[in-house]
């Protein structure tokens, strides 16, 4: 099941990935592209964080060398032989093309700094990160590949919302990614979303929004509604700050930003946190050994004894 | 194709592969790129002004409903109606969006828009249902969650995503209506039930048929071709697996006979329940989750599954 | 343990229970005290609703003849000998005299149109309707009972808050009587509250906002805060309509606003329904007889099996 | 006395009644009309403006602290803070009203007096603590919850409640400390707690002895007075079994020492949660249901009940 990812990023050509210089959007600085990449594609003189697609986030959160895809070869179908200005087919093909993905997600085990993880990851260069049966489906057999290793699940959401061409399809994955979710929650394995920009529409309606810990990049817009729409519907222009994960973090919609350069540690710092939790394992020790004593043994003993009977019936795989 | 689905999936025995190869078939033989005016007027009916909405339902169906309300939290919404009836013998949590019917109705209840607040009270109701045994029906009639500045500030995405997964977790036995406009996540939010049904002439749809031809056709003139691609019709979605059943609705539509409608709701809901009540809440919550699993078509080392 | 009421109405002379006619606040009309009573102390040209005791509420809502006290002898202490202008006992004896209630609670067993209920109602003449020891341990008692009986609980709220001659203590019966309310939730035992005019205070951030199902009565007026304290602080008159049930429920923080005289029926209704899940009680069925068949049986059927193997088990008193 | 209350309870045998009998006759003997001005310096320490503050001790206690934002409904109340920390081989949630050390620091965090969406954010931690088994300590300085008309229409008094029963609910251990102020609900709302404890120089009432002077003496300036009357120190609270336990404070108070005070903390949470740690989670919460079940002086046929 799992295989060596086989993302080519020399064909990659979106907006982030074009080689030589560019100028910061934000402040109009000239980056290079050498300084852009060593600053984890961060502006290093406003913090700008540009966006990057799911293969370089990759690459910038897992230790080298540990990545094992998972279900990578899932392909979309074309369910309603979809046909607008082009077919269906034809957008994912350029969209493959474009971003040397086979779709708007990949997922993957890896480690960490160490700690071995679920990691799946939303690339917005593929159809804008759109959700349809592929992303759904991928989702959820990271939620299996978490609740079966007992590896914490990280999240990296970008995405436009859900992927129209599939219809009701794409609709429901929304149902579909909430029911994973709910699985891992009943296995009570740690689920951390990080959302980057942008993270809008049934993405942000459904798992992203639902993980234990919920992180969020500088500036990214996180939002339902998308700017557009609103100011259609209210006939008015919107602040240039609406929905950003700055106003997010003041409306208590999410739990932190962090910067693109410390995410990794950052990650690993709350996995580790959500792991710790000693109480609920002392559960099932309960149960077996409903009359041992050791009431009053010394604290660093009686954790470490607990930990040492709990710890590898959570961590260790069911199989 | 529906009675095929709804054999009861013996362990080992998987009727997937079936159904998708004769799904697909039958989308084929469905698929036209001419105009269908019977699409349209579908969604003609299923925005019909007088289409009998969720309080009409409870009028006919539930006599003594009695409403609940509040979110606890910021305010009572009036785009989602929720609260206690008597149903054959028993109680049902019953949730709906309303539209509103005359103009100072619609303005009150922001034709039929939730706000987060609405999300979240009906996710306080759901709760309370649980709590007690007492199953869910939800009534789907609305155009989608109001896109709006203050909605959005107050957690628009995360009142949505906990209605889902409220419903993904509840014990009791939940049945879902499409009864009207089924739009986007702030119609799926009250839909992950157990069962999911539709009426004849409602629709469901992940984006409205303008804004659709807005995006992708660039023309909003589009929006007829383009519900006819978004297959958003009764018998589209029952071909397509995501619904569970569809009602026939009175002749000419349900706007002609809130009544006849009102009683052809009722009887499905006594069958769904009768079944829904006799499996085991752990069971039950098992074949929920594993239904919305299956919700997806995609191929894998060439094999196409559905 | 139960016995019956012994209230001495006729004592009574708050702004409530004085004979021959008063004018009604809100409208001015005059009204005569027997048309005033037979309208649930409730104007008939305004529906302003008078406030009235416990004993008068009881009255109102039990079916005659079924009262049955519950802790009837519980009697406030004076743990902190406390004494400002007046020592405290001295306070509660002017109270008992004034309304003939013992405490600013009573709670009993009664019929609601025939439906057991445990009912605890509090009455704001006794010193403010404050929360001490003996109305945390009474709403405790209650509790008790409810679990024990499996009669649904109902308690008509009137307080000020806390009682500040008991210090500490009456602040921890905020505490006390939300305990009380988890258990009654384990039990799964429904729980109606009315709050009449004033909640404010203590009660209402306990158990008054902790019901299955919050009922208010029109214009009474629930807040934490009182108005006077908020008017010091924002050093601004509040409008009058404040913190009204009105306002609460545009809110969203109670249920229903229901006028007096048809509070009885409301609250039989609403306790029925309640009391009328039936998937819960299929748990205990489905433990003993997994193997049962039926799942095709007729509705009317299956229902009425299912109630009558679960209800007696949920409906017969423990003992 | 504080050792008779800690003996465990075995069954069958009670203590309870000679505890009662004690403590009034403590009462007793300390009760003296002429002010006392200890219990002012307690009230003017508590409230030093020097005194460490949640996030003081989460600095000398916690250095890993993850702040965690948010009532994912209406905003983020600064007025408390919480988060997740590691603590002895473990992690535990630390929550906490912070009042502001500068002036810019008190107007954002409102002087420590929360909001509803602090006592939402609290129950939300509380809530992820309790999935992942994580213990939660709680710190608690408020002068009260915030008494203002916005934060009444956003169900303050709901937030509190909800708090209350959230901590009644905990499979998790709990152990909440008073650091400085504990006024009123806004401070108990945080305090339904496996272990209460108390700094020797904090204080914990149920009203202000300003308010309460002025509602009961009709005269603010007899706040020393009251202060007394309301018996609002640790060693009043001690006696009467309102708080668990006592912590002593560096010499001249937890302001003189901050890292002193914390190192005290950190001493007395390991204490008792190992014990906490050391009982099964039904048990546990059982205990904490009864501890509170007990909090009440009252007399029943005559008798006399503590
Ligand atoms: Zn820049
Ligand atoms: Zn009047």
């Amino acid at each position: 099941m799992a295989q060596k990812v086989s993302v080519d990023i020399s064909r990659r050509n979106g907006d982030t990935g074009f080689r030589g210089a560019e100028s910061c959007p934000a402040c109009k600085q000239l980056l290079s592209t050498e300084e852009l990449e060593a600053n984890y594609k961060v502006c290093p003189h406003c913090n700008y964080h540009f966006r990057i697609g799911a293969a370089e986030r990759v690459a910038q959160l897992a230790d080298r060398g540990t990545w094992n895809e998972i279900a990578a070869s899932l392909r979309s179908a074309d369910p309603l032989r979809f046909f607008d200005l082009r077919p269906y087919p034809d957008r994912i093909e350029e969209a493959e093309y474009d971003t040397g993905l086979p779709e708007a997600m990949i997922a993957g085990t890896c480690r960490i700094h160490k700690m071995d993880t679920v990691l799946a990851v939303m690339d917005f260069g593929f159809m804008g990160g759109s959700m349809g049966s592929v992303v759904g489906e991928k989702f959820w057999r990271a939620v299996d590949a978490a609740i079966e290793t007992r590896y914490p699940l990280v999240v990296v959401c970008a995405s436009g919302g859900a992927r129209m061409q599939e219809g009701i399809i794409s609709l429901l994955q929304m149902a579909k990614t909430t029911c994973a979710v709910e699985m891992l929650g009943e296995a009570a394995v740690p689920f951390v979303s990080v959302l980057t920009d942008p993270t809008t529409g049934g993405v942000m309606a459904s798992f992203a929004t639902l993980a234990d810990v919920v992180i969020a990049e500088p500036g990214s817009l996180l939002c339902f509604s998308g700017p557009r729409v609103i100011e259609q519907t209210i006939k008015e222009k919107l602040p240039a700050d609406f929905g950003r994960a700055e106003k997010n973090l003041d409306h208590g919609q999410i739990d932190m930003i962090v910067s693109r350069p410390e995410l990794k540690d950052r990650l690993v710092q709350v996995l580790g946190m959500l792991e710790g939790g000693v109480a609920c394992a002392i559960g099932p020790l309960w149960e077996e050994e409903k009359s041992s004593p050791g009431r009053r043994g010394a604290l660093a003993e009686a954790i470490d004894r607990i930990k040492a009977l709990a710890n590898p019936s959570r961590r260790s795989p069911k199989k | 194709m529906t009675e095929l689905k709804r054999l009861p999936t013996l362990p080992g025995v998987h009727l997937r592969n079936e159904i998708a190869k004769i799904s697909h078939r039958l989308i084929e033989l469905n698929h036209d790129r001419r105009l269908d005016k019977n699409v349209w007027d579908k969604v003609e009916l299923a925005r019909h002004p007088e289409r009998p909405y969720t309080l009409d339902y409870i009028h006919h169906m539930f006599p003594g409903f009695i409403e609940l309300r509040g979110d606890r939290c910021f305010a009572d919404d009036p785009a989602i109606i929720g609260g206690l009836a008597a149903y054959m013998g028993r109680t049902i949590m019953v949730i709906g969006h309303q539209k509103g019917r005359d103009l100072a109705a619609r303005a009150r209840r922001n034709f039929g828009m939730p706000r987060p607040e609405g999300y979240r009270k009906a996710q306080r109701l759901m709760n309370l249902a649980n709590k007690f045994g007492i199953p869910v029906l939800t009534l789907i009639d609305t155009a989608g969650a109001y896109p709006g500045v203050a909605a959005e500030e107050r957690g628009q995405a995360a009142a949505i995503s906990q209605s889902l997964l409220c419903m993904a977790r509840l014990d009791v036995p939940t049945v879902a209506v499409i009864i009207g406009e089924g739009g986007s996540g702030g119609a799926l939010a009250l839909a992950l039930a157990d069962r999911v049904i539709m009426l004849e002439n409602a629709i469901y749809s992940v984006i409205s048929p303008e804004s659709c031809a807005a995006i992708l056709w660039k023309d909003a003139e589009e929006a007829h071709l383009a519900a006819q691609t978004l297959r958003l019709t009764s018998a589209n979605l029952s071909e397509l697996g995501a619904v569970d059943a569809v009602l026939p609705e009175p002749r000419g539509g349900a706007h002609r006979d809130h009544a006849a409608a009102a009683s052809i709701i009722k009887q499905a809901l006594e069958e769904n329940l009768r079944e829904l009540e006799a499996m085991h809440p752990q069971a039950r919550k098992r074949q929920r989750l594993e239904k919305f699993r299956q919700m997806g078509v995609w191929s894998e080392g060439g094999l196409t599954l559905f």
